[in-house]
């Protein structure tokens, strides 16, 4: 049943879906170009023999050193036929900007925002892309691999504290 | 001068309908003409009770209803991933703890499930079963957590101490186990850490008769009360196509309408050799939350008590020293059970690379982890899909038009727990 | 007044002495009161929030220590009661909580997280409220189990005893400053 | 016993009532430091910078719910002795308390034709 979803992609957008394979534990799993991923899934959720109503859940992946250094996915889950699919989409780092899936799942609102928030992704036709989690003060895109790991960016000034130790905290990314 | 004055201290810019022609020419229409009030902003700030101490809503109010709500989270954002991506495979495991820290077993068996997915790792028959049975035993405690929170927020205070109380004991029967009352760290990738003490099943099941007895007392208390269905029958109402479109899953979309749990549509574990049965809502409301969650507690006490007599003696972890720590014996004994213990906890469990994506139902819903591993002992990416962020998000749009006093159950029936939902 | 323990020593006269006398008898006294009736006000976030709960119910009652009452207003509570991580965005609500307490006032750092940050040492959390705000009493654990909340309780309950209370403790109202941004 | 001893108990009530909130009221600002600061003065909006000001003008609704409120509060005030001397008044106390309940019952029907009780129109 998982095959049908795949051949119905690669028909139905031809250039767009391309390398199909078989991920990790039986999922299917295939990359989108960047510009088609709206009409992708609108047609995915649209088309009754498909029917992925769930909103997905979308995350990002910063390949540091890989040419398109970013990676949107998008874990789509039907609850009407129980199948799933996984979209990839390249990002490259010199233009990160993607269309939105808001216009298709309301839901995909708060993961388009935790992408733009953590790594600097920006969604066109996002309804209110600004920053999710972090303060607005925030300088830079904390998950990304170049960003420091105790990159903290006080608001308060901090107080001094002299009577406790602190060490150097769990050993970093040897 | 009626219509000047009328004119005067009629709507200001911007608020309320656009000022209607003036009526006022006649005596009898200046008594008549809408008055609109100003919309106040309120700001139910972080460190409130009802926002359970970790969401901002800046609502805007015409006298009580709430007219417009922009939540701000990320108040207890700990940096999850951050973190996560700076250990190794097996340290990992606390912080998964943290995220629904109320079921704190069922992060652990989401995670552990990920990564043997990635592995292809085959876990013992008796450890399947201790997972799927300390899972339901802190499904119980979410969904006691969440009831007794609704009871106190709209009023029950005697609800809330009894929640409290059955959850003890629960924690109890789990410090047994696990060794933490609430942070239980108690599963392995390959296995789970400890196996049960003898005697505990038959404490298991005192403790589920009392938890039961505690249960029906909350239910005789609330379920017909009058002020309880009032305040929750009829508010917080999301349809079944809403629910699907914004991302519900679990307690929350079953209680629409929508029959889909994972522990049936795709059985993970030994599920499928355990009957229960799903209950399903009709309207959506935050009743029939409630309702969904007392109907699961009942559910899950008979999964435990399946699980208890199913299980057989035997191996509870997988006996591969590329994944698993050595007993102690063979550390101090051998050359390889020192080298194996130093290469695991120096380097981690290496894991070939690639990526992979494994759900399991969690108290709130589909608890997802999308895990990338470049092969190295630590992980590359691991992506939370936490079952209340798509419900959270959702809130706005189901408090529109209801009162602010329909905000505090509405938002306690969809449990937003901060750990998981702001990572 | 949250955590200046003065200790008074040196040699004193015999006028300081009796002074000294009634000062103790009075300090004395208030400590007894304002040890036995700590109004706290929870400021709960996460994990810790669950153990708290606990703590406030029937099994590990602190009513017996007179902390029962939760205050959600910083105007009717003595103990500030941090429960739980403090993260960036979080600091400036503690600290303005902080400041809108009204004396005499005390700090309670619940679990890990809140005394020193816990296992979370990366971009998003503060290292400890000590940064933001003086503390009294710092409780390991995470979550800390309720015995160790209640013996927390029980170790600030002998500070107040010992601390120095005066009797009419006025300071002169602030004159009324220009501006200033509100998030000071 | 003389008028003055049978109100004794009630004076005793109300000293003890008053002398109590007092004393408590009373310890409570003379024994409690004072550190003014303009943060402390400021309003508390759960620790985030306050929004609006609170003296807002809201719907005249709740205004009429408010007067209706008085009115018929005051007419349970009255209800009170009468029902406490229902026999002693006999036929007469009766009617006299009927007119007075039937003119406010004649205004509660009008308001509520008139639509003032119903809080969702605006």
């Amino acid at each position: 049943m998982a095959k049908s979803v795949l051949a119905a992609l690669a028909a139905r957008f031809p250039g767009d879906v391309y390398e199909p394979y078989e991920g990790v534990g039986g999922d299917d799993c295939v990359f989108v170009r960047k510009s088609q991923i709206a009409e992708v899934c609108h047609f995915l959720k649209a088309d009754p023999a498909l029917a992925f109503n769930l909103a997905p859940y979308i995350t990002a992946v910063d390949y540091l050193g890989l040419e398109p250094r970013f990676e949107v996915v998008y874990n789509l889950l039907s609850t009407v036929h129980r199948h799933r699919v996984r979209l990839r989409v390249k990002v490259p780092e010199s233009d990160p900007e993607l269309p939105s899936v808001t216009g298709v799942w309301r839901g995909a609102d708060w993961f388009e925002r935790y992408c733009f928030d953590m790594y600097g992704l920006r969604f066109k036709g996002h309804p209110d892309l600004r920053r999710l989690l972090m303060y607005d003060e925030f300088v830079g895109y904390p998950l990304r691999k170049d960003y420091p790991l105790r990159g903290r960016q006080p608001l308060v000034p901090e107080r001094e504290v002299n009577d406790i130790y602190r060490g150097p905290g769990p050993a970093g990314r040897d | 001068m009626a219509s000047e004055l009328d004119k005067r201290d009629g709507t200001p810019a911007g608020a309320g309908a656009p000022l209607a022609p003036s009526p006022a020419q006649g005596y009898a229409g200046a008594l008549d003409a809408p008055l609109h009030g100003k919309q106040m902003v309120v700001n139910l700030g972080p460190s409130h009770p009802a926002m359970h101490g970790v969401t901002r809503a800046v609502v805007t109010l015409d006298g009580e209803t709430i007219v417009d709500m922009k939540l701000d989270i990320g108040f207890l954002h700990r940096g999850f991933e951050k973190s996560c991506e700076n250990l190794t495979w097996g340290q990992a495991f606390p912080y998964t703890d943290r995220l629904n820290y109320v079921s704190s077993i069922m992060n652990n068996v989401g995670f552990a499930l990920a990564v043997e997915k990635l592995l292809k790792l085959e876990t013992p028959l008796r450890s399947q079963y201790l997972r799927v049975l300390t899972s339901e035993l802190h499904r119980i405690c979410d969904h006691l957590t969440l009831v007794s929170a609704m009871g106190l927020e709209l009023g029950a205070m005697t609800v809330f101490l009894y929640g409290i109380e059955a959850r003890d004991l629960i924690w109890d029967r789990l410090t047994e186990i696990c060794g933490a009352r609430l942070t239980s760290n108690y599963v392995r990738v390959g296995g789970v850490s400890r196996d049960a003490p003898e005697g505990w099943g038959g404490k298991v099941f005192e403790t589920l008769d009392r938890v039961t007895e505690l249960r029906e007392t909350i239910d005789a208390l609330l379920t017909r009360n009058r002020i309880f269905m009032d305040r929750t029958r009829g508010t917080g109402v999301i349809s079944r196509e809403d629910a699907l479109d914004f991302g519900f899953t679990g307690p929350c979309l079953r209680a629409s309408g929508e029959p889909h749990d994972l522990r049936k549509a795709a059985p993970y574990l030994v599920y499928d050799r355990l009957e229960f049965d799903v209950p399903v809502g009709r309207n959506g409301d935050n009743f029939d939350r409630y309702l969904m969650r007392m109907e699961e507690m009942r559910q899950s006490d008979r999964i435990v008590r399946q699980c208890l007599a199913q299980m057989e003696p035997g191996e509870i972890v997988v006996e591969d020293f590329r994944y698993v720590l050595p007993p102690k014996p063979l550390v101090y004994g051998t050359i390889e059970g020192v080298m194996a213990h130093f290469k695991l906890i120096m380097e981690g469990i290496k894991v070939p690379p690639g990526e992979a994506y494994s759900y399991t139902e969690a108290a709130n819903g589909e608890l997802g982890f999308y895990l990338v591993s470049d092969g190295g002992g630590r992980p590359y990416k691991i992506g939370l899909r936490s079952p209340g962020w798509p419900v959270l998000s959702a809130i706005p749009f189901m408090t529109k038009g209801a009162l602010l006093a329909d905000l505090v159950p509405t938002y306690d029936s969809i449990n937003m727990i901060g750990g998981e939902v702001e990572q | 007044m949250a955590s200046e323990l003065e200790v008074a020593g040196g040699i004193a006269t015999r006028r300081e002495e009796a002074l000294g006398f009634f000062q103790k008898l009075v300090s004395g006294g208030l400590g007894w009161a304002r040890k036995n009736s700590l109004w706290q006000y929870p400021f709960v976030t996460a994990c810790c929030g669950m153990e708290y709960m606990s703590v406030t119910s029937a099994r590990y009652d602190i009513a017996r220590f007179g902390a029962e009452v939760p205050r959600f207003s910083p105007r009717q509570a003595d103990l500030l009661m941090v429960v739980g991580t403090i993260n960036c965005k979080q600091a400036p609500i503690l600290k303005r909580i902080y400041e809108q307490m009204s004396e005499p006032k005390w700090v309670i750092a619940f679990g890990v997280c809140a005394s020193s940050g816990g296992f979370y040492d990366n971009y998003a959390t503060v290292q400890g409220i000590d940064h933001v705000i003086p503390v009294d009493v710092y409780i390991p654990g995470c979550p800390p189990r309720p015995e160790q909340v209640l013996d927390g309780l029980m170790l600030l309950q002998r500070k107040i005893q010992d601390q120095r209370h005066k009797l009419i403790d006025r300071l002169p109202p602030v004159k009324a400053t220009a501006g200033g941004s509100s998030r000071g | 016993m003389t008028p003055l001893q049978t109100y004794f108990p009630l004076a005793v009530a109300f000293i003890v009532a008053g002398g109590l909130a007092a004393l408590l009221v009373g310890l409570a600002t003379l024994l409690g430091p004072r550190r003014p600061s303009r943060v402390k003065s400021a309003p508390f909006e759960c620790g985030s910078d306050p929004i609006g000001s609170a003296r807002e003008r809201f719907g005249v609704k709740f205004y009429l719910i408010a007067l209706l409120f008085i009115v018929f509060d005051v007419e349970a005030v009255f209800v009170y002795p009468w029902a406490v001397l229902l026999r002693d008044l006999g036929w007469s106390g009766y009617l006299a308390m009927a007119m007075f309940a039937f003119t406010l019952v004649v205004g509660l029907a009008y308001v509520w034709k008139k639509g003032a009780l119903e809080m969702e129109s605006d």
